[in-house]
């Protein structure tokens, strides 16, 4: 990777463009407290009359320390902790922290627990991906979908709430596998949810895909090249959309998810419609590997034999799964007591944020808004 | 009293004189090139009413089709020195008329 | 007593709008009634909009004050009028203070030349459209007193996005209603009108109304005007100067309490203003529809218990929904407000059905019937549409709807002349 | 309809004239001028009214006051108006400048009483219906060539703003 450092360079996030008058550039500071950025996501946006100059993401508004708390808990109490940075996407979390311990004590998950937990990930895929699109789309002015992406994403957290009594901060799996196991009826609940969203994503693309005014703001807004994705580190659907076909669930199968059949959705011209299709398609595919898993689920225990007190051999490990939002790494470093001597998060949505100002640049700020909302983040994640 | 209730055209004559006045001070005192701008469009505004006001003395037409074309005139006057005070202030970063002093930069 | 009644009897037989008989008794009556009429409106446009979008998206809108939230709209405006008026610091006061009431104002002086009817306008104007356009177009400096005012970066941008769009958009409405102000001389002296009355009339004497008028001319114009409005009046898809997620709240970001509702007083005015133009170039403004179709007395009987039908449907809906509500204590102040809401629009559906009154009061009917499915649309488009980014509305304007009515126009002036020299030569 | 009460309108309207043009000149603030004119203008839109020319009315608030005057509001908000505000106001032959307007001024009393007699006693009598109508005909018959000119004159102004205006043609 000697290239590396010549496309970093080519980027030229340095020299700033020169303004229309040179008197007339306008510093506008947008959010923290602005309806479109997310939460608490604050950004200086250097402007000529409506076109960016260039910008500097402020962030750090909602750090809890998160990954400092990890030092002081035990791995099973520092779990719940891990719901609490990508709230929409609590489950993925939940799989990545588990999965990277089980990584580190050298147990496995039983076949039914990897079952359940590749289920209930890929319903928090589509629940993420709904709060994507409702929130993206309302950024670009249309208010309907919100309320429709809203409704179906209530009867996900509905499967959560019965599953494990939460229905955002879920904590659903333990390390090794899952405290509950499946209720009455959850076959039957998750088979009707299927029934009941495959159309409704049609219905969210008959709102949006062929809407003129929603293919001129997305079509060549915010473009970033494969080759810059990968300079910037950025993941997951966003980096699809640029053509590189990248799915940690192919590249390194974790779970289960070998043992399903789907595709990976790509893009070609890395704007924001490409992203927005790329999600869209996700969506599907999700449903297809739900469909496969919840015919197969095998009978047996939920949970591996792991010791009530664990202390990991000395030892590092990093482990990533992909989340909705992009690869979600886990780097724990154990030093042999029962607390992690080192946790440290790689969340996909800080790194994303990252190319913010690259896909920007020269772009008006009605674009800014409409990046910020394809980028998908979510500030708990981003500050931690 | 009589001439002062009976308003005639000498009344809309002065009114205009006055403002015409009020546009040549503008011009000749401020330093502001909009609010010189401005003061043109005064000028040319008393202008109109003069020819408004003999078109209604004389019962014909033709003074009001002169304002329009006066107006016009006055539109398209505005664009340009407008876009003259763009290309300054890109380069000067001024709008004192002062500053104007060469020919070329 | 016998006079006064008298006197009201002479006017209601009167031909002329009062303005053009120079009646300032009448003139003040009619500003007065325009002004509680368009309040009034405003009003029921807010539950309205409120209702019909919350339907749009799955769910019920305001249900708590008032049966079904009818009474929202007035404790919304009570909470408008006790808030706290604030000023920022570093404000124009002055500025800061008079931009709202130049937008209210610029919207409400428009209606002066509306015509609800022959008879029912406030006065006639020779140049009515012309004044119309003129006058509503004067609300952008309002908006930018505001935006300049606040002396804060939002508002700013919304207040130049703001007077660009609505500047731009000005020129293709210009156009369009040009054309159809062209239509308006088809006639024996080859003469047309800008006044509003005037082009009303002249539909009614071409027989057609100017949306079917040269077919698709009419059509592509009224099509012109009818995105244009919607700029003019900044609303979603063109809602840029107050887009909320880009500028907050673009130009009113920095007011509250009474001035902001005057701001969104004006705003709904004015979409009430523009689709009232529409409505009278291109819709026939007062007159019934199907006049060509199903003409004659008796039609004209039958369209003319259009209006009482309407207000009993109305009682009906609010009936029907009594019946419905839920059978609680707690719900019984609200059943009987509701019952007695429908019997209040019951009683003025049967007394339209008086035949001097419904004869008085359809051209009325008609025109607020056909300016409300322009609400419709406004509310419709706000629930579908994501909104235009600002370089391609510029481009939309000045690229498509510009070149567009500059066509239509040439094409209508041809067709005109066309049609005179081989069927009237 | 004829005009009412027209003494004390002309005198109402000439005094938000005389007012507003004042404030034009002297106003520190380029945005207080622009709506004072704005002020004045729409007055002047109203005498024409006064003068049975409710055509040339109609353009004045069309055109002055919804056109020209936005887009002064427009460039006033796009170049910056801090520094000039703290500056000198008027220049430094201001004095020059008031003796010169002073002697025109002079120049129009003198010519104004001389010739008082000249002009006739009472207007002709207009019709103010047709009003549309006739200008319309005189602007596309015999002023043709003259609004051909107009029209010209626009489209230069328009290419020269844009040049002018424009950082990259």
């Amino acid at each position: 990777m000697t290239d590396q450092h010549t496309s970093l360079s080519h980027l030229d996030l340095e020299t700033p463009e020169k303004p229309f008058l040179d008197a007339n550039e306008l510093v506008i500071n947008m959010g923290p407290q602005h309806p479109a950025t997310h939460g608490v996501l604050r950004v200086i946006l250097r402007l000529d009359g409506e076109k960016v100059l260039g910008l500097e993401c402020v962030i750090g508004y909602l750090h809890r320390g998160v990954e400092k708390i990890g030092e002081h808990r035990t791995y099973t109490m520092f779990n719940p902790y891990v719901d609490r940075m990508d709230y929409v996407a609590a489950v993925s979390n939940g799989l990545g922290y588990c999965e990277t311990v089980e990584k580190l004590l050298n147990v496995e998950a039983p076949p039914r627990a990897q079952y359940v937990r590749v289920i209930l990930t890929e319903l928090n895929r589509i629940a993420s991906h709904q709060l994507w699109l409702g929130t993206h789309a309302l950024d670009i002015g249309a208010i309907t979908p919100l309320f429709y992406t809203f409704r179906d994403r209530e009867e996900i957290l509905k499967i959560y709430e019965k599953y494990c009594g939460a229905r955002l901060t879920t904590h659903a799996f333990r390390i090794g596998g899952l405290q509950y196991e499946t209720y009455a009826g959850f076959e039957k609940d998750v088979k009707n949810f299927l029934a009941f969203f495959r159309p409704k994503i049609d219905e969210y693309e008959e709102l949006l895909t062929t809407n003129r005014i929603w293919v001129e703001r997305t079509k060549n807004v915010g473009r970033i090249s494969g080759e810059d994705c990968i300079a910037l580190g950025v993941t997951g659907p966003v980096l699809r959309a640029s053509g590189v076909k990248w799915d940690l669930r192919k590249a390194q199968p974790y779970a289960n998810y070998k043992n399903f059949n789907f595709d990976i959705p790509t893009g070609q011209n890395g704007d924001t419609y490409d992203r927005y299709l790329v999600r869209m398609a996700e969506m599907r595919q999700s449903v297809r590997i739900i469909e496969q898993a919840i015919d197969a689920i095998p009978e047996g225990p939920i949970i591996a034999k792991v010791p009530k007190v664990m202390k990991p051999a000395v030892g590092e490990v990093y482990h990533s799964i992909e989340a909705p939002k992009g690869e979600l790494g886990y780097f724990i470093v154990s030093d042999g007591s029962t607390q992690p001597y080192r946790v440290r998060v790689r969340p996909p949505s800080f790194v994303n944020l990252q190319a913010l100002d690259r896909m920007c640049r020269g772009q008006l700020v009605a674009d800014v808004i409409a990046v910020i909302g394809t980028l998908d983040i979510v500030l708990g994640e981003v500050d931690r | 009293m009589e001439s002062m209730l009976h308003i005639t055209t000498l009344h809309y004559l002065v009114l205009g004189a006055a403002l015409f006045l009020l546009g040549v001070i503008g011009v000749l005192t401020r330093r502001n090139v909009v609010i010189v701008l401005m003061s043109i469009e005064l000028i040319l505004n008393a202008v109109n009413l003069n020819l408004v006001a003999f078109s209604r003395l004389w019962g014909g037409l033709h003074g009001q089709v002169f304002a329009i074309f006066v107006i016009t005139d006055a539109a398209a006057e505005a664009a340009v020195g407008l876009g003259i005070l763009i290309a300054f202030f890109r380069n000067k970063e001024t709008v004192n008329i002062d500053e104007v002093n060469l020919l070329k930069w | 007593m016998g006079q006064i009644i008298q006197y009201i009897r002479s006017y209601l037989s009167s031909s002329q709008t009062p303005g053009a008989a120079g009646n300032m008794f009448w003139v003040l009556v009619y500003i007065l009634l325009v002004f509680a009429g368009l309040s009034v409106a405003v009003i029921a446009m807010n539950w309205l909009e409120r209702k019909i979008l919350a339907h749009m998206q799955v769910r019920l809108g305001p249900m708590r004050v008032g049966p079904h939230g009818l009474l929202q709209p007035i404790a919304d405006a009570l909470k408008l009028l006790l808030k706290e008026d604030i000023v920022p610091a570093e404000a124009d006061g002055l500025l800061f203070w008079v931009a709202p009431f130049v937008v209210v104002l610029a919207a409400f002086t428009v209606f002066v030349v509306v015509p609800f009817g022959p008879t029912h306008a406030v006065t006639d104007m020779n140049i009515g459209i012309l004044f119309m356009l003129g006058v509503s177009s004067l609300s952008v400096l309002g908006i930018v007193m505001a935006g300049w005012a606040s002396n804060s970066h939002y508002p700013l941008i919304g207040a130049l996005r703001s007077s660009a769009q609505m500047v731009s958009y000005e020129v293709a409405m210009g156009l369009a209603v040009v054309s159809a102000v062209l239509m308006t001389s088809l006639n024996a002296e080859g003469t047309g009108t800008l006044s509003m009355i005037g082009i009303v009339q002249a539909q009614q004497a071409q027989g057609e109304w100017f949306i079917f008028k040269f077919f698709p001319l009419g059509l592509i114009a009224f099509f012109i005007f009818a995105v244009a409005m919607v700029a003019e009046t900044n609303r979603a898809p063109f809602d840029l100067a107050e887009a909320e997620s880009e500028l907050t709240a673009g130009f009113h970001t920095e007011y509250s309490g009474f001035r902001w509702s005057l701001f969104f007083l004006a705003e709904y005015s004015a979409m009430i203003a523009v689709s009232s133009i529409a409505v009278t170039l291109w819709l026939g403004g007062w007159l019934r529809p199907f006049a060509n179709m199903l003409g004659g007395h008796t039609w004209d009987q039958v369209f003319s218990l259009f209006p009482g039908v309407t207000f009993l449907l109305f009682a009906a809906m609010c009936f029907y929904n009594t019946v419905r509500m839920p059978k609680h204590p707690l719900f019984r102040v609200q059943t009987i407000g509701l019952a007695g809401f429908g019997v209040v629009l019951g009683l003025i559906g049967l007394i339209l059905f008086i035949p001097a009154v419904s004869t008085r009061i359809q051209d009325i009917f008609w025109f607020a019937a056909k300016v409300a499915g322009f609400m419709y649309l406004y509310i419709w488009y706000r629930g579908t549409f994501p909104r235009y980014r600002f370089d391609q509305l510029m481009r939309m304007g000045w690229k498509v709807l510009l070149p567009l009515g500059l066509g239509v126009l040439i094409l209508t002036a041809g067709v005109a002349l066309l049609q005179e020299k081989l069927w009237h030569p | 309809m004829a005009p009412v009460a027209t003494p004390f309108f002309f005198y109402l309207l000439s005094g938000i004239m005389l007012i507003g043009g004042i404030l034009v000149i002297t106003r520190k603030n380029p945005v207080h001028s622009a709506l004072a004119l704005i002020v004045t203008l729409l007055a002047q839109a109203s005498i024409y009214l006064m003068l049975y020319a409710p055509f040339v009315a109609g353009v004045q608030i069309i055109l002055y006051a919804g056109g020209i005057m936005v887009l002064f509001l427009f460039v006033i908000m796009l170049v910056s108006i801090d520094r000039s505000m703290k500056e000198r106001q008027f220049n430094s032959q201001w004095v020059v400048g008031i003796v010169a307007a002073t002697a025109l001024g002079g120049l129009f009393i003198a010519v104004y009483t001389k010739g008082k007699d000249i002009f006739p006693e009472h207007a002709l009598p207009m019709v103010e219906n047709d009003n549309t109508q006739q200008i319309a005909t005189m602007l596309y018959g015999q002023y043709m060539f003259a609004f051909e000119i107009a029209s010209l004159l626009l489209l230069v102004a328009i290419i020269g703003a844009v040049v002018m205006a424009k950082k990259r043609i």
